[in-house]
């Protein structure tokens, strides 16, 4: 049934589409993950702050994300974040923002609204004597966040934070809608350069499925091991 | 004298982006090693150099931004590219919001169709469903005449030329509505290039192409405009253009068979952004 | 410098509508062994959480060393470096190993050098006789020996005085001595010691003074010997006939 | 900020003739919720049978459960439309081929098939982590009882599980509404292809994203209340889902 | 039709290489009373979950009313029809009142109309006293109406023989009285009963034999005089002993 085929096409075009497409796709992941994570934990800290004021502020922009597509605040973004750019540094123009920029800075804090409910449950779990002990040993709140809460916030959510970033690595595949060239605009560009779609969406629902799947269960191993001790 | 606007930003910040297309052919598009080349590409370099000249900048570096015919438009707005070079036509509409150099192509927006599927003119399309691509002028040109011919077009909207391409190719769509120079790239580098056809009939009369600058910028449009019309006046003009489209061209060295019309030679004898078509005849 | 180490004076505290403490006075004096007790609920803990502003409380006064830890403009954190507690569960770090457990707060709170905080931490390890476990978590020691690590995790900091929130009742029966021993030797020192309990033994050893509270009050403040074979209210009396029966 | 503000335009006809620009995006917003419904229908039937299987004694069922659920989480949902919306169709008889793809809203099909699938697999994890946080007992009661197999899910184990269950899908059925989005891909005129079209047609961005945003947050804040309702309705006086029954053991 | 209700015959059974159950052999009588007690993780709810076919096992013969369980030819959901069981949590379905709880199987299973079967029902509550609640959800019982309900529950289906898995101890011990109250009754009244528990005033007051279990086995198998007054195993006589220092 593959006879008429052309799987060759993969061979011809596979420096091209994991040089530019998924390093793209891979430096985005990790980096959309380390400061999403970062945000999202100061986003779940204000949302367990004793202000009122962020309190409010951080579960409105939690909810206002959380209900909005990730296609829509792509675009949202990406037209937006040079004025954006423009006020925060009151600058006379609009910022130049580079397309990897401007994906980077949407999924950070796309994402950050997805890792901030993880986080604050990991806060959460903590028990409240273990802020009281560090507490009566004079730490201030920082340091009692930053010494004692978090770092077991972050042991005991890691499995979910990891299955998190799995779903923003395949998320990634939406910056398609701005033909930015991540690993799915590699292939799709090489499948319509060479009218070669069948081969070239198969080969890259296989790469999608073979590195998410792996890692997924790299993450029940990590759960099985934190389960354990 | 006091630099404004565009050329103040290039100036301070040393660096012009600009805005191309990935699958223009032969105007703006990657060739087989993944570098940004085309005919609009061409002229755009000497605009360039003609900035350089301007500014006293022999090392200004020109930074490139992938844009579609979606995105072209607000990433111009939003500053994000400074000149746009690609297969953009210009009209009345547009520049509501940008502005744009000197015309440097004239093109009908026709559509294209496999051989023998039954098509023969706009008239037999009814009911089909057709394919256009998203933010082009193409697909407006489309939707009015399906709504004032009462065609009852089934209209999609393809992210680039070579999806809408597809659409036809697959069978997705009968038709895919763009500018018939667009439309002779993509079917040259067709697998099958035999098996199309560009209709004869327009959804357009012959309309300007020319390159997005920001709007409300007169200083830059002027360096704009005279670094264009320098290169346009001089027989290099029709040797670039001959190039592009009479020579075999990457990435499969088709020839796309294009010699420039009277009206084009009118157009580069006299450079205007005028977006009226018929001011071209 | 008085020698009164913490001074309570007319302490009332609210949780929303419900009044935890009402009017309570006290004081312990420096080197002063008090014991707290009263049934469940009576807001012994509470009252021990307000003596380092763990909990904030709404009216009296209260001084640690005369400062006034009613004060808004006292520093907070700075107080309670000096003032060491522990905990019924506990409350070691899980994520740190015991050595960690001990130098954090020296590192971070007393701004110590990691060598001087580390000798510090070995020589109070030492104290409660845990040196052989030093590099080992939490999860990895019994409950007693846990609980002898963050009495000497206190002790590191130098504290004027030692506040103990049922600081056995969380352990099996057969640790519970071992703990109580630490806290007899540290008495005996002449450490000044706050210690909500009801291990009626540990008072009649070393206490010079038995509060009894109910219902967030202190219902009897007296000496030892007082209190056990003169107890004045008829709450009191109830209580310990509950409590000696065991 | 270098940009016209016009808030007008929306009342402006839009060159599809069909009405203003703003009828335009509302017609967006039905395809999105009639899309999302279908999917759903689909993600929910489909989902509880698999999950259920994947909590059954047979050692084969279970194994292409999980192999299902694996297959359809860890692809991404716009890969998933693309197989099924330019790859399938290559892969069966041509005359099929051609067939599907000459079908009227093609990619509304398409859409509803892909994303109810990709839900599918979600839903069935929920499905089956639901029952299986079940206490053991439940099931041994029933059983006991000489309730079948089937009799003993019909009648005891989902209908506790659904309860209990009612927030999450809440949130998957919201995650559906959203992710038709990612349909535009494929040609579906949703919501967000409508404002992006809205844009390319009149220039105003911003207007357009604005209402767009605007309608997903109502659509939200409506479902949201909706489910809150059934919450409510379907709720057991005395019974909090499974965490008050892991209390009372 | 014998007069043996339950026959189990060197029974065995593995969770993998683990030998739950080894050569169990026993049987309870029509109108018997047995008491199955034995130290946790001896296999008594395993034992007792074979005689229902809830559990699986290797090797053995089991019949209940001469209907061999361990014939996979059997119709395990009508078998299980007619024997009762009653859980140590209850497992009452919480999502349906106590009438539906009642008269669902009664429906599903025995096929009765939905009339028969609230009469039926309704009965069986009067008879475990609580009419009152019938229209309340399990959620809004104590444990020891709960409990209650879940006997009438298997009472409704007109059990040859009922099952209970230590019925009482998952309950406050001011409840487990009215609990056993009810077992009292319905084994003077007759009903073939084996129940896993550590009531043993349970068992002197109405057993006619006790079985003890260790590590699987069947150690002691005696009328309840012989074992309460001559228990023949050491394991016997030291469970006994931890048992009745209560
Ligand atoms: N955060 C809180 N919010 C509301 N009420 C509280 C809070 N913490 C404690 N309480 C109430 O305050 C009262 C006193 O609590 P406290 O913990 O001080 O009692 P205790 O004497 O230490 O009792 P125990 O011996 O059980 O530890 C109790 O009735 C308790 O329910
Ligand atoms: N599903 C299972 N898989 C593996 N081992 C099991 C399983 N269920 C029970 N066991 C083991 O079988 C042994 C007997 O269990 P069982 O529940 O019958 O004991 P029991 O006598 O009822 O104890 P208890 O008094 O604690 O209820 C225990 O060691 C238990 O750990
Ligand atoms: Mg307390
Ligand atoms: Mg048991």
């Amino acid at each position: 049934m593959f006879s008429h085929f052309d799987f060759d096409v993969i061979q011809r075009s596979w420096v091209y589409l994991f040089r530019d497409g998924m390093s793209f796709t891979l430096t985005l992941t990790g980096l959309a993950a380390l400061s999403g994570i970062v945000l999202g934990t100061l986003i779940a800290m204000m949302r367990l702050s004793k202000f009122t004021a962020l309190q409010k502020l951080a579960a409105g922009y939690v909810n206002l994300i959380r209900s909005l597509p990730l296609v829509l605040v792509i675009f949202w973004f990406y037209f937006l974040l040079p004025y954006i750019g423009q006020w925060v540094t009151s600058a006379s123009r609009p910022m130049t923002v580079g397309a990897f920029t401007s994906a980077l800075v949407t999924f950070s804090l796309f994402e950050a609204a997805y890792f901030s409910e993880i986080m604050r449950a990991g806060i959460q779990a903590v028990p409240g004597g273990q802020t009281s002990a560090a507490q009566a040993l004079g730490m201030r709140y920082w340091q009692v966040m930053v010494y004692v809460v978090l770092p077991q916030a972050f042991r005991s959510m890691m499995p979910l934070l990891l299955t998190q970033t799995i779903v923003l690595f395949q998320d990634t595949s939406l910056v398609y809608v701005l033909s930015i060239t991540d690993f799915l605009g590699a292939a799709s560009k090489v499948a319509q350069r060479d009218g070669r779609l069948v081969e070239m969406y198969l080969f890259a629902a296989l790469v999608y499925f073979v590195i998410s799947f792996v890692a997924s269960l790299a993450v029940k191993q990590l759960q099985r091991r934190l389960a354990v001790a | 004298q006091e630099l404004t606007g565009t050329l103040k930003k290039i100036k301070e910040t040393n660096t012009i982006t600009i805005g191309h297309r990935d699958a223009s052919v032969p105007f703006s598009y990657y060739d087989d090693k993944q570098q940004v080349v085309g005919y609009a590409m061409d002229i755009c370099m000497a605009v360039v150099d003609g900035i350089k000249a301007q500014l006293n900048m022999p090392n200004l570096q020109v930074k490139l931004n992938p844009v579609t015919s979606a995105t072209r438009i607000p990433l111009m707005a939003n500053g994000t590219i400074d000149l746009e070079c690609g297969s953009t036509t210009n009209n009345v509409d547009r520049q509501k919001q940008v502005s744009f150099g000197p015309s440097y192509y004239l093109t009908a927006s026709r559509y294209v169709y496999k051989k023998g599927s039954g098509i023969t003119d706009i008239a037999s399309l009814k009911g089909k469903t057709v394919v256009s691509t998203a933010g082009s002028t193409n697909i407006k040109q489309v939707t009015e005449a399906n709504v004032a011919q009462n065609l009852n077009l089934t209209i999609l909207s393809a992210k680039d030329h070579p999806e809408g391409f597809l659409m036809v190719e697959t069978g997705r769509a009968a038709a895919f509505v763009m500018d018939d120079i667009i439309l002779a790239g993509l079917i040259g580098s067709a697998k099958m290039p035999g098996d199309f056809e560009i209709s004869k009939d327009a959804f357009s009369k012959p309309e300007p192409y020319g390159f997005m600058i920001p709007r409300d910028d007169p200083a830059f449009k002027k360096v704009v405009d005279e670094a264009a019309g320098k290169l346009y006046k001089s027989p290099a003009m029709l040797a670039l253009h001959a190039k592009w489209f009479e020579k075999p061209i990457p990435p499969k060295g088709i020839v796309l068979n294009q010699p420039a019309s009277a009206e084009l030679k009118k157009a580069f004898a006299n450079p205007t952004d005028n977006p009226d078509p018929d001011s071209y005849k | 410098m008085s020698d009164k180490m913490i001074v309570i004076d007319d302490l009332s505290k609210w949780y929303g509508s419900f009044n935890v403490l009402k009017h309570c006075s006290t004081h312990v004096d420096r080197g002063e062994v008090v014991v707290v007790c009263g049934p469940s609920g009576s807001g012994k803990s509470t009252l021990i959480k307000c003596v380092n502003a763990l909990e904030p409380f709404q009216e009296g006064k209260l001084f640690i060393n005369d400062v006034p830890v009613h004060d808004p403009k006292t520093n907070l954190p700075k107080l309670r470096s000096q003032v060491g507690m522990v905990f019924q569960h506990f409350e070691l770090f899980p994520h740190l190993n015991v050595t960690e457990n001990l130098t954090l707060a020296q590192i971070k709170v007393l701004g110590r050098s990691k060598d001087e905080a580390l000798a510090r931490g070995l020589k109070m390890l030492d104290r409660v006789g845990l040196t052989a476990h030093k590099d080992k978590f939490p999860g990895q020691l019994s409950g007693g020996q846990q609980q002898r690590v963050a009495i000497a995790r206190a002790l590191c900091m130098d504290p004027h005085v030692m506040l103990f929130d049922e600081p056995t009742s969380a352990l099996d029966p057969e640790m519970v001595g071992e703990v109580l021993d630490v806290m007899v030797d540290l008495a005996k020192e002449g450490m000044t010691m706050m210690v909500v309990t009801h291990e009626m033994g540990f008072a009649r050893k070393v206490a010079n003074r038995v509060i009894f509270m109910d219902q967030g009050e202190i219902v009897e403040d007296a000496t030892k010997e007082d209190f056990f074979t003169q107890p004045k209210s008829d709450r009191a009396i109830q209580f310990l006939s509950k409590i000696l029966q065991h | 900020m270098n940009y016209k503000w016009n808030w007008g335009i929306l009342l402006e006809m839009s060159p599809e003739g069909q009405g203003s620009y703003l009828q335009m995006l509302l017609s967006g917003l039905s395809w999105t919720l009639i899309t999302a419904a279908c999917a759903w229908v689909l993600a929910f039937t489909l989902g509880l049978a698999i999950g259920v299987v994947r909590t059954l004694p047979n050692r084969f069922g279970r194994l292409l459960g999980d192999a299902y659920v694996e297959l359809f989480r860890n692809i991404p949902l716009l890969v998933q439309l693309f197989l099924w919306y330019f790859v399938i169709p290559e892969l069966v008889p041509r005359h099929l081929g051609d067939m599907i793809k000459q079908m009227p809203n093609a990619s509304f099909y398409t859409a509803v098939l892909g994303l109810g699938l990709f839900m599918s697999a979600r839903v069935a994890e929920q499905v089956r982590s639901g029952v299986l946080s079940l206490p053991k007992g439940q099931k041994l009661a029933a059983t006991a009882m000489g309730l079948t197999t089937a009799q003993t899910y019909r009648y005891i184990l989902l209908p506790i599980t659904l309860r209990v269950m009612l927030p999450p899908m809440t949130s998957e059925f919201l995650n559906t509404i959203k992710n038709t989005s990612v349909a535009l891909t494929i040609g579906l005129m949703e919501l967000t292809a409508r404002a992006r079209s809205m844009q390319e047609f009149s220039f105003q961005v911003f207007e357009a994203f604005t209402v767009a945003t605007v309608l997903y947050l109502v659509t939200n804040l409506v479902v949201t209340f909706l489910m809150r309702k059934l919450e409510r309705a379907v709720s057991v006086p005395g019974f909090l889902g499974v965490s008050a029954s892991a209390v009372v053991h």
